[in-house]
């Protein structure tokens, strides 16, 4: 079982579910960026989902896009980024952190390079532009204990949703609704989905896409293992700094305990 | 979906069942002789083809080396070769039960030409275009609205055509039980390289029955601009496997540094990698972000290009080389006055290699110049390249006018 | 040379001799095969004949009543049928032994199709245009510039068609030797009417040969709009004395006044006149003056009308309608919207009168349009008469940046 | 004979050429026209060409056509300028008026409306674009004394000249080169046609298109019977008015006593 994995079913036997939380390396800068993280980790998050940007986010809404957008432009390296988080995840070991980017990024960097690199502060990836039948590219991140973080959707044929339990590791990014990060989502239609799905897979089961509320989060307990909470805190964020997104944080994380 | 190491399918998961299902129905239409002929028809009655096969005898004359012919794709309904893929999509979107369809445009010609045959076909249109461009371009805004089409604004990252690609794939992302995604060029996740390319194929497979009339044989080289490489794939598909030498024409833009031009081959600033869902030769930096590109034409202005041709271009079968702005606008003057017509810029960098080259071929050999586009497209651009200040006059008279009314 | 009491040659004796050479230099051509044989390849390599005929589905099960059908001239190379009699006389004009063409325009697409010939035939072209056309109309003398031709601004009169016509006649008066006065349209002086309506007939000749595959039979009726009346004469010619009914549509204006149309048929504001070479229907007050015209179509804003058009309808073989402004401005939006196909204002009048009669017809009727141009031309027009306020913010942002580069 | 004719024969025992003056009736006004008129005749024009203005002059060069088109401005009518031409005929017996129009107005007038009220103060009518062909559309007129003045060009092969000539009455109006009216002419190669000409026909000769000097007039003596001056004078009263135009015509008249 990889790292990630165990750490989600140890932190499940005290808690309903678990927080993850979204940041994206570079956004407003560098600087500031590591900053929120810091800040997340320090105020508990479960797990911390660094994104690392890239030109081309076709998976994410515009509020993410324009922000990555914003994060180039202070011309982010992989190597810098992955330098920066080990320095911050050795401080804080109660969390962990997992890498989230896109294809062409990771592929440029070189997947050996990266697990080389990225362990042992990264303890899982999510490119979501990377399908089920290209899993060999992820393959050398195995050794390093990173365990690539395959998505679902509630539309998976059970062929395809069979291939890709068997690859999962760590947890599984469940993705509640069609559509891109940021929007609204129904979710009593989630759940009936995600109950399904636990019935397959011992792999912790992950939500996101639409989490904005602790609401949003109660009515998963039960049904999933973590809560993943991006756009919101983003959001948060740009109305009115790290303050609000602290405070945003704060009622989130309340649903979680 | 793959050609050698390039294409494939590299989408959000959220996609797979929706393209799946287009792959499956874009290969039964194909086997399915009531849909080509349905798609022939259309090409035929509505679009204008086939599209003659123009000899060019002053302009050959004039440089003294090939006899140069054009391939009039500037003929086709919409004034270029976009036609043939819109009508294409735009029938297959109708066998799949769709009832609307979204598309991503820069200059905004795949725009006016996805409006087009949604009104001919009745299918609800939607067109993602970057606010810059929609500034730009406004002229073919303006048609794609009096055709009925909705133009969103794209306002994200550089508010430009990569942009808007990305946020069509959104839309398509919750919007796939009813509506297709028309992408315009031969680029993206399969089946869309394989599908344009299949459906502009008809380009080639004329010529390759007008070529014994016209020119007695078969050409020596076919000449054809490359941005996402559809026009190209159009017409060299057909002759892959012959002794023509196919020849691509990328945007050399202004020149050879980073962000002054389109060029995907010939340059250390472009390597292998995956994005828009698709593996080909993209412009990168070292980050593997995607780089910015410029050219005098809107339409060669693209970060990758067709996977089809990147293959081709890896196995020798396909020689690529660019136009820079400057020969641009030379062979777009010079076929202008020569053989009076009048070329889209995009086109007119196929021309502008053919016109390089042709003064050192022999006079037996002969050239066929794929001349995708009409000009008319790009006054604004010309007359701005040229500093033309009459045209600034009328404008400034135009909108006096306008003000007064 | 006549029509009826129409045609004939009323022209300053100084012509007389370079007229007559016309005539045979005309009636040797059309005798010779060899000729033929050269304008009719002149007439598919290059501008990409024949044109389709477009099946309407959509627009018709609007309508409710005829089945209509397009011939598409709009495809035609330059997007107008203007290309097949610029053709023709481009080629008479070579086997003439002229060196040069002179040619008069109005909205400048006689002008752009007369620059586009020259340059590919090799002539030397001067293209009179009223001053106040130019300024108007400038996008058009733009590529008339970019075609190597001459444009001559003409600042007598009114400085718009009719005194651009005047100029041209004059400039042939001292020019005739070398030069070939290019008239556009099936007026002026035999042969000009013959000569043209003769050119153009092409359009005709394939409705008739395409209609029994296309419509299953040849239609009831033929609608064309009339200027000039070229695309009329081409269309309807071939018809005559068939069963077909033949329709034509002028210029309704903005209203019946005098000055508010162009009408030469169905007012007392026309009447029997010579003038301009020829005698046919013309706008004229009391004293004979040619009276002002009005219409949104500067094509169809002309005080004459082709004399083989005006003795048609006095032998009752054709219907004369017309269509104001804001009917063809509807019919315009209609084509657009349910078929995909932006036609020219002038031809949205032939639109407007199918639209306007359709409805009344049964569905087993069958009717043909002649989409004699493309609408790319009127952007400025139709933003204009549409009030498209984002049209002219574009236009402000690009003087603004012209500017500053 | 016409009268025209027998006026010209007669003045021409006396002197060696006639002098042919144009003026557009309406320009700059119908008052100003009319004084023009008045002037000329006061100063002994033999002949007065009155222009009724068209719309089309196609056979007019800029200076005339302009200038028609501002006469149209004040809508002048064919009957009004028949009636004031012959209100001021009457008062100079001595110089003939012939009117100049094109086809259309003369058309739409009528050639018999024409014919009853042009006469006697019209001796003669110039229509440019009026074809010997079309003859019989001025048939009307010579019941009224009114001679259609036929124009002749170099350039006219023998049959087509012999049917002018035989029509021919009053004056033949000799085109001396190609172009319209206000150009610039060469002299030398005119005469050769006018000799060849008069050897063909008793009908006095006229000749227009270039004449703007006393030394182009004194050129045409021995050839010609009428050097006929149009933009010239026009040009004259448009640069300095009426005093310059009677300047302009006293230095050409010279050239003809």
């Amino acid at each position: 079982m990889s790292t990630l994995q165990t750490y989600i079913k140890t932190q499940r036997e005290s808690r309903p579910i678990l927080l993850m939380t979204h940041v994206i390396y570079g956004y407003p800068t560098i600087k500031d960026s590591l900053e929120i993280m810091e800040t997340l980790l320090r105020e508990g998050t479960d797990i911390l989902e660094v994104q690392f940007p890239f030109s081309d986010p076709v998976a994410d809404g515009p509020t993410i896009t324009n922000a990555c957008h914003v994060a180039l432009e202070n011309a982010p390296t992989l190597r810098q980024c992955l330098a920066d988080i080990n320095a911050l995840a050795t401080r804080y070991p109660d969390s962990k952190v997992v890498l989230m980017s896109y294809l062409n990024p990771m592929l440029q960097f070189g997947f050996e390079a990266l697990a080389d690199t990225a362990a042992p502060a990264i303890s899982g990836l999510i490119i979501p532009d990377l399908p089920i039948e290209q899993a060999s590219f992820v393959e050398p991140l195995k050794a390093a204990d990173i365990a690539p973080i395959w998505l679902t959707i509630p539309q998976m044929d059970s062929a395809r949703l069979a291939q890709t339990l068997s690859a999962a590791s760590g947890m599984l990014y469940c993705v509640s609704r069609s559509g891109v990060t940021g929007g609204a989502t129904a979710f009593d239609a989630v759940t009936d989905n995600l109950d399904t799905l636990k019935q397959q897979t011992s792999v912790p089961l992950g939500v996101g896409f639409g989490i904005s509320k602790p609401e949003h989060i109660t009515a998963l307990i039960g049904h999933a293992d973590i809560a993943i909470v991006g756009s919101a805190l983003l959001n948060a964020y740009n109305e009115a700094g790290l303050t609000q997104l602290v405070t945003r944080f704060k009622s989130l994380q309340t649903a979680t305990r | 979906g793959r050609f050698g190491q390039y294409g494939g399918s590299f989408i959000p998961e959220i996609l797979f069942n929706s393209q799946q299902d287009l792959l499956s129905a874009y290969r039964e239409a194909m086997a399915d002789p009531e849909f080509k002929a349905e798609m022939l028809a259309q090409m035929q009655q509505y679009s204008g083809r086939p599209t003659p096969l123009t000899p060019c005898p002053n302009l050959s004359q004039q440089l003294g080396g090939a006899q140069i012919y054009l391939k009039r794709e500037d003929l086709n309904h919409s004034g270029a070769h976009k036609m043939n893929n819109v009508i294409g999509q735009g029938l297959l979107a109708k066998r799949m039960g769709k009832k609307r369809v979204i598309a991503e445009t820069g200059a905004g010609q795949h725009g006016v030409a996805s409006a087009l045959v949604s009104a001919r076909l009745g299918l609800e249109c939607t067109v993602y275009m970057g606010a810059h461009d929609i500034e730009r371009q406004y002229p073919n805004v303006f048609w794609m609205k009096q055709l009925g089409a909705t133009v969103v604004p794209v306002t994200t990252g550089a508010a430009t055509l990569k942009d808007a690609l990305d946020e069509a794939m959104r839309d398509w992302s919750s919007s796939f039980n009813d509506t297709h995604y028309l992408i315009g060029t031969s680029c993206g996740c399969a089946p869309y390289p394989e599908m344009v390319a299949g459906f502009q194929s008809i380009i080639g497979e004329e010529v390759l029955s007008q070529a014994p009339e016209v020119l007695g044989r078969q050409p020596d080289k076919i000449y054809a601009c490359v941005g996402g490489g559809s026009n190209a794939c159009g017409i060299f598909l057909p002759y892959k496997g012959t002794t023509t030498e196919l020849v691509g024409v990328e945007a050399g833009g202004i020149g050879d540094g980073v962000g002054e031009h389109a060029m995907r081959f010939n340059t250390d600033q472009a390597r292998f990698g995956i994005a828009q869902g698709y593996a080909t030769e993209f412009l990168q930096d070292e980050q593997g972000q995607l780089l910015p590109t410029q050219s005098i034409s809107a339409g060669l202005d693209y970060v990758g290009v067709s996977p089809i041709l990147a293959d081709m271009v890896k196995r020798n079968e396909l020689r690529m080389t660019a136009a820079r702005d400057e020969a641009v606008l030379d062979a777009f003057k010079r076929l202008a006055t020569t053989e009076g017509i009048i070329a889209a810029l995009e086109s007119s960098h196929a021309v502008a290699a053919a016109i390089a080259e042709a003064p050192k071929l022999s006079r037996d050999e002969k050239l066929v110049v794929n001349l995708s586009g009409r000009g008319d497209k790009d006054l604004f651009n010309i007359a701005s390249a040229l500093k033309d200040a009459p045209f600034n006059d009328f404008l400034a008279d135009y909108l006096a006018r306008e003000k007064q009314a």
